[in-house]
């Protein structure tokens, strides 16, 4: 049987499959579901400092081979997510990701300084929130703005800080050479797609931002890309994802260089998605005499 | 009580109307059995296949004795199309028991007059509620509107103490709606699934009589588990998810 | 019956939906199909000065709700074009839109002069291509550098020009209002999206070139997001396409503000994609009441 | 002769063996009608529905006077299976006849003695030529290979002078390639298809005899009709389309 473990950051991950954040809640949702125990991690549902209760209007819409969501972050910030979230999260037997998006620099650091000191495997920072100082431009935009941020965080995060890009960036190897710079440990992306979907009944946008995040298998090539484009510009671990549904799918992220990939929608068309792409991967694997991830990550670069 | 993914046979799809279907299935695991107001998703499809997300649908009975797991949907879209092509011998994938449902012996616990109260396909959810409710010692009075033609009234008639039905075209019932029927006053709680307009004017009529009210409402959903917030009902009391906190809510924190 | 026309750049197209480059051939490909003449018009294949052979290797390539390909600018230079293809284009009953795309500034201004003088109605020019100037940074990523080549074009560009933007632009707004600036009369996106997909079997990946362009109804909604961008960003008509396969997605671009549509890859989807299409969005508006595109071009944004 | 695009109906369809199937269907254009070697661009799905592109499958038969088209295929992927499901009566979206294909008079005029070579399912397009080059007036010598299990022979008997047999298991005729079988300085041309390496086996035995060979090529394809150039084959005299300009090519121009 292949062995799924993999080393990142000094963590040892039990499998490769990490379930993505805003798609598993904070991971109990799952525990009757499947054996969470086989995962690499949890990244939970998105924090900010203060928690926000989301967004009004539509929040789902479905698109050839895809999702469109605009939940606005709904979450209960970081105090309640450590007082109540994070003991049941520790109890699934996984690595804890706590995914944070700040709306200022300073909301950021706030927020990892206590995620840190509570405890928490992976720090997963999510740039691509609107900045309010910015005019609502994402972090994840500019290298600049993002290197600002994660630069900030870096002085205060004592565990692994794992930047989560946005593919709205302007330059992705730029980007990912930006937040290397500023003192990211890993990478991962990519977030969701910035689209638009119009009611012809209402004649009005879908979604009451006009403009609504897409994931699911439609941008998986795309993101394939972007994870390429990421391994080749940095030497820090790589995680990647968008719109993986099978193993398949996860090998081909692994082959582009990817260290682990995480897993979103797929658990919405298959709630035991993370379990069951995590046993393909090991059945090809087993097909192929292929004994560890580190025998093949990377190799469709050579 | 939490909810698990599987797949399950199908035993039997019939047609009740030219859009109504009663599918029953074969539920596998005592451990984790459904109970009034809760649903599964259903998904009739490969993951990989359209439409991407799977359906919620309300538990409309289910017999604990054999595991007949009993479905009543009306076919709209993509989904329940899909759904009503299935053969009997054939599979389904369905994660759930999703949501709180409705806690038939609590209720009847609490209340001695109970009103049941319907409106089209809004009435799935309601017979097993009024099953576990007659069971559980209170025999509730049912009121039901539809469009035109009801349909699966014939299965509540064991397990409710009246039945009221109104029709928007009169063909059958009271002529109108079915809030001209109800007075709410006359009951200690009110139990509603229904279109949003017709449990707006429950819970209005409920409000005005002092009368406690639960609503079960519906919202586009993605992973029918609370992990994703797709289906978030701004109540007067935060954000509730209306998959895990709901389906059934206090009617006066989510209606004005 | 609704009136379909458009008024677009001094043109009267027959309807709203365009045949899009290289999906297409020059038209005479459909000819016995379907009814040319209730298109807008038929954008042909992308040409080059000199012409060129194309990639070698994978070219097509099949993703969820998506297609990838590689053709690599095949095609037969803008002479031969000139002489053998654009007669037959304009015997097929509606407007000869010439794509082109140069290498480098000087072929594409040589390669305008020739295509305006040969008599072609519409010029959409793809700054998609690789600058080699540039290192092989294709124009349409920087708005400096697409800057440039839509400048030198305009001087010598004696037809409607219509540039086509890739989506791998760093900003679409910022793109757009420096195209229109430097002399655009009107802009066509989006371009296929950069995307990548691996063989596991030969652990490589499927095209020679590592990346490819997505295509097909997996990037409506990125496109359609795109497309309400640059409709906000210039006051020059606005041509949509990404992904349209119905009347139905062809209305939504259109009440997002384009002026027209193109179609790509329903075509091989469906051979008679344009004018069913037509036919859908008439249709609609019959349906609706509405008896112009002027009365829905737009609405959205309201 | 330019393509169309039409829906047809399902006349029938047989399986010959375990992964193939004989789909027969109602042509209806008598002013576009197919000739040996071309093909068809098949589609048994809507549009929106997967595989995103449809499926080329060359003409097995046709039937002038009835207008029965057939096609022989073997089961591969999910276009072939969705082909596969089809049922006598259900319709199918069509796109062709695609393609150069033989000119069999042009050939039967030019050419005396004809070798028609094929292995596997890449005898599918050669029933057709074999018959119009007989109508024609010269009966071809038929070789052919396969893995194990030949199928579809029959029809072949009464078009060809001599049929020869080759496998790869040695189940039937000769334990071997079938270009073990072919004496190309015996024939004046040979028209072959089948798998890539036979093809260029075939085109080196021709090549060495200096006897005229045209092979047909197979390459994936997004519309069957020249315009999207993802079919394009790197010939000798230049690139050309499969889908249109082939997919019939003089050996000697695509093969080394
Ligand atoms: C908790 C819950 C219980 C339900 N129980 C039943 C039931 O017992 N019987 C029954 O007939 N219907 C029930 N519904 C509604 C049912 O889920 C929808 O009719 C169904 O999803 C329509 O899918 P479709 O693909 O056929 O239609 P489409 O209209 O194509 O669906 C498009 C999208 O809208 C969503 N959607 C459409 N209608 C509804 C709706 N009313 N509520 C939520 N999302 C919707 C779909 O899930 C899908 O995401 C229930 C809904 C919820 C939320
Ligand atoms: C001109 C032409 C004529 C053909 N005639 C026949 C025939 O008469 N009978 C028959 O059984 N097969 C024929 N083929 C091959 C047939 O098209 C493929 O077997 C079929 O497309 C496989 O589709 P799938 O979805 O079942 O398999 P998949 O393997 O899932 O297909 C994946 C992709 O590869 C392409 N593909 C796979 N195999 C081939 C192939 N051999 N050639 C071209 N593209 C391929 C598919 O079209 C699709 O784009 C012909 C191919 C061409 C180009
Ligand atoms: C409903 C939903 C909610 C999401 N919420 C978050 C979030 O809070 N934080 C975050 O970093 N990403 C969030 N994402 C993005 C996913 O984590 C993931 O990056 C993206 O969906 C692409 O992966 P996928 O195609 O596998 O879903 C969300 C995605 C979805 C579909
Ligand atoms: C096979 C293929 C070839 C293409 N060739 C060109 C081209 O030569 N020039 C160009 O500007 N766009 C080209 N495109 C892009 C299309 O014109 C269009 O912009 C893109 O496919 C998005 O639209 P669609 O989703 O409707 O196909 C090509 C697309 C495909 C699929
Ligand atoms: S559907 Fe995901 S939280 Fe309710
Ligand atoms: S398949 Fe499009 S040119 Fe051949």
């Amino acid at each position: 049987m292949a062995d799924l473990h993999v080393d990142f950051l000094g963590k040892r991950l039990a499998g490769p499959v990490i379930a993505a954040s805003g798609t598993f809640g904070f991971g109990p949702e799952y525990a009757d579901i499947e054996d969470l125990r086989v995962l690499g991690g949890i990244s939970g549902k998105g924090l900010t400092l203060h928690g926000q209760p989301g967004n009004e209007g539509e929040r789902l819409y479905e698109t050839p081979s895809g999702l469109m969501n605009s939940i606005g972050l709904q979450n209960p910030g970081v105090q309640h997510f450590i007082d109540h979230e994070l003991p049941a999260m520790r109890r699934c037997g996984t690595t804890v990701w706590a995914n944070l998006g700040g709306h200022t620099i300073e909301e950021n650091v706030e927020g990892v300084e206590k995620l840190c000191a509570a405890g928490i495997d992976v720090l997963e920072l999510n740039i691509s929130c609107p900045n309010v100082k910015q005019g609502g431009l994402a972090f994840g935009i500019r290298a600049q703005d993002a290197s600002e941020v994660v630069g900030a965080v870096r002085k205060v995060c004592t565990v692994p800080l794992v930047v989560k890009l946005s593919p709205q960036a302007e330059s992705i190897p730029e980007m990912c050479k930006a937040v290397e710079a500023a003192g990211a440990d890993g990478i991962s992306l990519c977030n969701t797609f910035q689209a638009c979907a119009i009611d012809l009944e209402k004649r009005r946008p879908v979604f009451n931002n006009t403009f609504a995040g897409l994931s699911g298998p439609a941008v998986r090539p795309i993101a394939l890309r972007m994870v390429w484009q990421a391994v080749g510009a940095v030497s820090i671990p790589v995680v990647g994802l968008g719109g993986i549904l099978t193993g398949r799918d996860a090998l081909e992220f692994i082959m582009a260089g990817a260290a682990a990939v995480q897993v979103g929608t797929a658990n919405f068309l298959d709630p035991q998605a993370c379990v069951r792409i995590t046993r393909e991967i090991g059945q090809w694997m087993d097909a192929h005499g292929v004994k560890t991830l580190d025998e093949i990550r990377g190799c469709a670069r050579n | 009580m939490n909810a698990i993914s599987c797949k399950l046979q199908v035993l039997a799809q019939e047609t009740l109307a030219p859009d109504i279907r009663r599918l029953v299935v074969q539920w596998q695991d005592p451990r984790h059995e459904p109970h009034a107001g809760q649903f599964y998703m259903l998904r009739a499809w490969a993951p990989e296949a359209t439409p991407i997300l799977s359906r919620p649908i309300s538990v409309h009975d289910f017999d604990n004795q054999s595991g007949a797991l009993t479905f009543l949907y009306q076919v709209k879209g993509e989904g329940t199309q899909k759904l009503a092509a299935l053969q009997p011998g054939q599979t389904l994938t369905v994660t759930g028991p999703c949501g709180n449902g409705f806690d038939a012996v609590a209720l009847a616990g609490q209340y001695k007059k109970i009103a049941v109260v319907g409106g089209g396909i809004g009435t799935a959810p309601l017979l097993l509620l009024c099953k576990q409710l007659c069971r559980a010692g209170v025999r509730p009075d049912l009121y039901v509107g539809f469009r035109d033609e009801p349909y699966g009234m014939e299965a509540f008639v064991p397990w409710c103490h009246t039945i009221h039905l109104a029709t928007d075209s009169g063909a059958h019932g009271h002529h109108g709606l079915v809030t001209d029927l109800l007075d709410a006053a006359n009951y200690d709680v009110v139990l509603t699934c229904g279109p949003m307009v017709m449990m707006r004017g429950v819970a209005k009529l409920c409000a005005a009589a002092g009368t406690p009210c639960l609503a079960s409402l519906e919202k586009k959903m993605a992973c029918g588990l609370g992990a994703c917030l797709g289906c978030t009902c701004h109540t007067k009391v935060g954000p509730r998810t209306v998959c895990k906190d709901g389906p059934v809510f206090q009617a006066e924190e989510v209606f004005d």
